[in-house]
Order: structure tokens, then C-alpha cells, then sequence
């Protein structure tokens, strides 16, 4: 116990508390940019069994928030490599490796072995069949999420509490602009998400503390905002008794609307396809920075002027991020363009991974 | 009254705080208002609203004064 | 820079965010418990350069907390296995190891090399040092430190801001009880703090967001309470021009006050040495438990009835965790009382390390 | 008026909040109130006091309804 000193000696917490979590397992689903912190903090604060679920291996991309990896590591197995690190941090606990992705087929097998589950996944799909499993398997969900600098954070299906349903009852559509996976994150922010999670983790299998049963916490990191937020239990969402046949993963395309990469747009411009780009944004955005081969209607203008486009000839909308081209190329979809591609990142995505001489704003 | 935009709601709207007109008095009023100033909104299936830092339902009256919150689902990890 | 992708498709950073981090040094004063998340983070996103000032080896009891060293690595020098190790994690940033504790002779030289400092020690004497430097040497302090189950975090000096001075005038002297350093500490809180200072640290060098200038935020980790307070910068502390002659170690002895562990009271007492322990716990707390030797006058009876006590002999005073048997025996050495004892920690660190059959409370 | 106790300020009143009487008016009042319930408390040479969320400095009113905050220093890391 001399490992745990620090902890044992710890008003409030003493040999009691830690006890209970070298009892105690926990199951962390993902390690990536949540997992890496979660594991590593409750590795090092002596769970007594901790499984990870895991099948992806180590990118390059990962490694601006993925602390637990190496340079060298690009192209191997997460899952071997975290198991073999956490336990050189702390030999005295069991990790159990899951190598898969946590599916409507396993998903109750796995989470049924452990006490705690932890949701570190990146996908909505995931999110939603991790909490069906926890509340069809009576486990209480400790539930982080990240987006650009922000971050979510609660503990859902605990002693009676709300769950993910009782917050966003349905899983968002495939074509939902919620998912695109590449909208990019801060290093540091799935540090403070993950820490925070490890913590209530800590409490719920303790008992110190106010775990956050029925309460949303959203941190700002920008500006340092954390509000609570009250939510309320949902009977049925209580009462799940058994998963969906299918936790689709959402893809970041729209019905028709299609999703075109900056690299290829630049490809299908250089080619001189007979490609219409439509700019979207407003007139002092233009004069910042714009595409030559662009036609420039504002996001306003463009219905009023839609005869200045061709409906069977593909047309490709941008804007300054894809938020509101997305939106107006929906509409065009929906008013019969044939081929319609939103162009992802926007002219922002255009300026830092094509043209960085580009004016960004 | 403001409106704190979380998320994507933030991007779409491109802030994280804007005005409420007075005209708005209830949840359902205030998503139907999302939805018509931010057509893109209307693809966020799930939507949480609070009103006072409480989760709301469509039928929550909004009084001046009131601190309302738009919080999308996020997936990131 | 692939390795940075996540952040260079970020709304708001993007290229030129990533290149002033990679222009950008940061010197990170201790490798513990907040340097460790501190270092890992900064080290991922790309800091060009990051000196790291520590002198210490690794002990088992940093294992619970300071997730970056392994268990075999006990009596090897930090700095050097930091060193390696966030190397590992990103070859492209250069480390500038420091081997050395920050002292008044060398602490302007090394801060001056630096753009940030972020102060990751864990006594009084380096945190005033530590600010006294960056304020002569013009340079902002990222402050976080933490106790039990809270933190706090702060940018000191920065942009004609608020100081450390601004909020804590002047260190403790030796003998409060503040720096006991041996108080315990969840192993994941400074993984939270850490974290808080590594996003601070990119928003002073990016100028991104709202960094903690002129603001003090305190975390309570167990229920989740964050609170801003403002604080106001004091001209005379942003014009100190010389570092003060030394900056005291403080220790856990007050005046005549003397400290005694649970170990030391048990020896004493096996011995039969004339030991006067006195125990000032409330009725209802002795009635849970209490050691059979000891003397019950509850603390606000104690002046009342000193007469029961022996002047000359040593006393012990004993109360739940050792902060009113300080009180009273802080009172009793004033009174005359030649050899008076703290016993740190209290009864309950007596259940904890001595008696795991008493009963907590 | 309710009062906030942080680190070791916490641990000498034994709470998190405590109750203030009205006959403390101003900061300095309120620190002898504290040096004579929680003697201890003499010790913490730097002892910041905040009213309303602000740094205060001994002569800062206290009113009813204030929320009163006091915050020692912590050296952890």
C-alpha cells in the first residue's frame, strides 16, 4: 500500500477508499484522446481490474493528444501498447485488453464483467450502444465528450439517475453535420475531459463527493466557462431491455448532399471539370479571400438568384468553415440540384492545407 | 433574454450568445425560431434546451430574464 | 506537420496558431504531479521548446499521480526519464533539461530564457521565487497548486496583470500548517490542474480565448464547484527588482509546537515513557473511539481545566486529523508548556497506519 | 451571509460554508471574528478574503446577502 500513500493518508479517503478501488473494475471503451487520461489516472490510482476496449492503431494524427504514444508507435496496435505502459506504471493491477470494436454483438458480454463503464469513444454510434448495454446491464456510465474546445461531461444510469437518452433521445442522423470527425481538437482538451472523468469514476466507486447524477457539466475551455446543468430522468429511457439492431454510424454526407474534400475540390479545378463553385459568404468575406473560379452569391441572395446555377451539372458549395454552405446546399438539394457537394472545412480548410499564402480571417 | 449557443449551434449561429426576441415564450416557440433563423438546425435530431440551467421540454414557458442554453450532442473523443 | 493536423483544421487556430507554438519556449518548473500532465500535453501540441527544472528521483509514492514514470524506474532521476520520454512521444520539439532545484542564484538566469513559465512545484518558498523571478524578469507565471481534493489555477503577470503577491502578500512562515506536505492527494487531481496550466499556457503564447489574467479559479474536484474570483493587480508587486536574500523552506514545526507521527506516538507510548496524551475531540467523537492512555478534555474545556495537565512533561495532543489538537497546542506552548506534540493526522491517521481495526469516522 | 471556506480554512472550521453573524460589517471585522472562533486561523499569514467573488482588502464593506469567500494559499504539486 505504500504505492497509495498519498491517497491513504488523504482526509476522507484512507485505506477504506482505497480498498474499494482495488476492488473495484472499470471499463474504459476507447483509448484515444479520452482514454489515454482516464487510463492513465486510474492505472496509477490502483483500479483493481481495468479493461480496455480498443481495435485502432497509432496514427500520426493521434499524437498531438494521445500522450501514452510514441512517434515510433505509428502503424501498431493501440491496445497492446497501452496495456504493456500501464502496466509498467502500475504492475499491481489486472488490465484486460478487448481487441474490438465494441459491437450490438459483444457489447453486453463485455460490459457485463465490470462494475463501472467509461465512455471514451469518438462516434455516436458508439455512444449510443455503449449506453443502451449500461442501462440493459444495470451499469453506471461515466460519459465524456469533446468538441473543438469544448467538452461534456456526466454520469448516466446511476442509483436510479438519468441517462444519455433522458439528455438527446435520439442518436443524430447519418448526414447530421455533428460527426464529421475531422473538425479538429486542441491536444490538451481531451486531457482535462478525461482527468475529469477519471475522477468521477473515483467517486462512484467510492462514494466521496458529488458524482454528477442528473447533471450536465459543459467546460468552455476558451474562456474558462463551467456551467451544470439539471437534467431529469426519463422512465423509459430507464427501461431499455434490449439493444437496437443496428447503432448506425452517422457519415458526413446529407441525402444528396454530398462531402467534398478541399484536395478535391483542388483536383476536380486543376482536371478543369465542368464544376460549378458556388461562394456563399458575404461580400467582405469575399474581398478577403476567394477562389477565381468561384461564383460569389451570398448565403441570403442565393435562392432569389438559383437561376444563375444549372441543376444537373455538379456543384460544389463553399463558405468559410462548411456550416452555412452546408446548409445552402441542402436547400439546393432539396429544390432538385442533381449534384450538389458541400465543401468541407470551407475556405478556411482551402487556406491551411492547400494554399497557405491565403488570407485566413 | 439571451440564448448561449453550445457546440455546432454555436457554429451554425456563429456565436455563442444572440438575442431572443421577446415573441418567444416557450420551448417549442424557441426551437421553431432556431429553426427558421438557422435552417441548418433543423438537422440536430437531439437538441437539448435548458432553461435556467434546467433541461426543458417543448411546453417550458421562457420569461424575460430567463438564461436559456442550446447544447447540441458532441461525439468527439 | 501531419502530427498537428487536428489543430491546424481547427476553427480558430489553424497554421498560424500551430507556428506560435513552435516558435514558442516554455519552461515547466517541476516534473511532479502538475509538471507531468503539463509536460505531456505541451510536449504533443508542439511547443518548440520546453526546459524542465527538477532535481528529484522517483518514489513509490509518486506512482499514484505522476503517470509519466514507470515502477521500475524508483531512484532514478526524474528529469532524465522525462526527458526520454516526451522525446519519444514527439522528437520534433526540443527538451532543455535543467538539473538542478530553482534557487535565487540560478532562477533569473534560467527563467530568462524562456517566452512562459508554468510553476509545477510544491513548496512555498519555490512558488514566490518562482513569481519574484517572472516579475523581474517580465516573463508570465502559469500558477496552479493544489490540496486534498481542490486546485487553483491562475496567469500571474501577465500583461501589466495581477501577481501571486496580488492575492497571497507573503509566504507563510515556517511552522503553518499549510505545507505539510505530506497532507495526501487524490492521484488525479493535478492530472486536472496540469491540464488547466497546459491550456493556459497555449492561450498566452496563441492568444486564443480568455486566459486567467487578473482571475483566481478554484476546482473542487469532489463536487464539481468552480468559482472565478477577480483579483486586482498591486503596483508595488509588479515592480519588485531584486529577488529577496532566500526563500524559506517552510517546515511542519510551529515555534515550540512540535510534530509527532501516529508511528512515533505508538513507540512512545509501548514504551511507557511519561507521556501526557490529551485528546480534545468532542464527546461524541471519543464515544466512536479513542486510545485508552489519553487524557479527554474537549478543545473548548482545555483552558479551562489545564490544571489537569503537567507543564514539564511532554504532552501529545491528539484531536480527528490534527488541526485542532494544533490549535490547542499551538495555545498551551504560549502558556508555558515546555514540550508539546501535534500528533499529525489524528486519530484518524492512527486507524489508518496503526489500528485498521478502530473505527473511522 | 454565508461564508466560503477553502484548503486548509476548510479543514480548521471543520465545513465548507458556515454562517457569518451580522454584526461583521467589513473585512477586518470579519478576519478577527475568524482569529477568535478558529484560533488557528492566526497563523495563515496570507489569508485572502473575497467578497462577491472579488479580492477584498480589509476595509471592503460586508452586507447582507454578500457571499464571502476565504481562500488560503496552497503550495501542492
Amino acid at each position: 500500500m505504500q504505492r497509495y500513500d498519498r491517497q491513504t493518508r488523504l482526509e476522507g479517503f484512507g485505506p477504506e477508499k482505497q480498498r474499494l478501488l482495488q476492488a473495484a473494475s472499470v471499463l474504459v471503451i476507447g483509448a484515444g484522446g479520452l482514454g489515454v487520461p482516464v487510463l492513465q489516472y486510474l492505472t496509477a490510482m490502483g483500479i483493481g481490474k481495468i479493461g480496455i476496449v480498443e481495435h485502432d492503431t497509432v496514427s500520426v494524427t493521434n499524437l498531438q493528444r494521445q500522450v501514452l504514444y510514441y512517434t515510433a508507435d505509428q502503424g501498431k496496435p493501440k491496445l497492446a501498447l497501452a496495456a504493456t505502459r500501464l502496466q509498467q506504471l502500475n504492475p499491481e493491477i489486472q488490465i484486460v485488453p478487448h481487441d474490438t470494436w465494441l459491437t450490438t454483438d459483444n457489447a453486453l458480454d463485455i460490459i457485463g464483467a465490470y462494475d463501472v463503464v467509461v465512455d471514451c469513444s469518438d462516434n455516436f454510434g458508439t455512444r449510443y450502444l455503449v449506453n443502451d448495454a449500461c442501462v440493459i446491464a444495470g451499469k453506471p456510465l461515466v460519459y465524456g465528450a469533446i468538441y473543438k474546445y469544448e467538452g461534456q461531461l456526466s454520469v448516466f444510469n446511476y442509483q436510479g439517475g438519468a441517462t444519455y437518452r433522458c439528455i438527446f433521445p435520439d442518436a443524430p442522423e447519418s448526414g447530421e453535420m455533428l460527426n464529421c470527425s475531422e473538425i479538429g481538437v486542441l491536444g490538451v482538451l481531451p486531457g482535462i475531459i478525461g482527468c475529469y472523468q477519471a475522477n468521477e469514476v473515483v467517486k462512484v466507486i467510492t462514494g466521496i463527493g458529488t458524482p454528477l447524477k442528473n447533471q450536465l457539466l459543459t467546460i468552455d475551455t476558451l474562456h474558462n466557462t463551467h456551467l451544470t446543468f439539471n437534467i431529469t430522468p426519463v422512465a423509459a429511457n430507464q427501461q431499455i431491455t434490449r439493444l437496437a439492431d443496428n447503432y448506425q454510424q452517422t457519415v458526413c454526407e446529407v441525402n444528396n448532399l454530398q462531402s467534398l474534400s478541399v484536395e478535391e475540390l483542388q483536383q476536380w479545378l486543376q482536371q478543369g471539370d465542368a464544376l460549378q463553385l458556388l461562394d456563399v459568404r458575404e461580400d467582405d468575406e469575399w474581398e478577403i479571400c476567394h477562389l477565381p473560379q468561384a461564383i460569389h452569391i451570398p448565403m441570403g441572395q442565393v435562392l432569389g438568384r438559383v437561376s444563375a446555377l444549372q441543376p444537373e451539372a455538379p456543384l460544389a458549395v463553399l463558405c468559410h468553415h462548411g456550416m452555412r454552405s452546408r446548409a445552402v446546399g441542402q436547400r439546393l438539394v432539396e429544390m432538385g440540384f442533381k449534384q450538389v457537394y458541400n465543401v468541407e472545412g470551407g475556405i478556411h480548410a482551402w487556406a491551411c492545407a492547400i494554399d497557405d499564402q491565403m488570407q485566413t480571417y | 433574454m439571451g440564448l448561449l449557443l453550445f457546440g455546432v449551434a454555436k457554429d451554425i449561429a456563429g456565436a455563442a450568445l444572440v438575442g431572443l426576441p421577446e415573441t418567444v415564450t416557450n420551448v417549442a416557440e424557441l426551437k421553431q425560431w432556431l429553426y427558421d433563423r438557422y435552417p441548418a438546425m433543423q438537422q440536430l435530431s437531439s437538441l437539448m434546451i435548458a432553461v435556467n440551467r434546467e433541461y426543458a421540454t417543448d411546453t417550458q414557458i421562457i420569461r424575460a430574464g430567463d438564461e436559456v442554453a442550446v447544447i447540441p450532442p458532441v461525439s468527439g473523443g
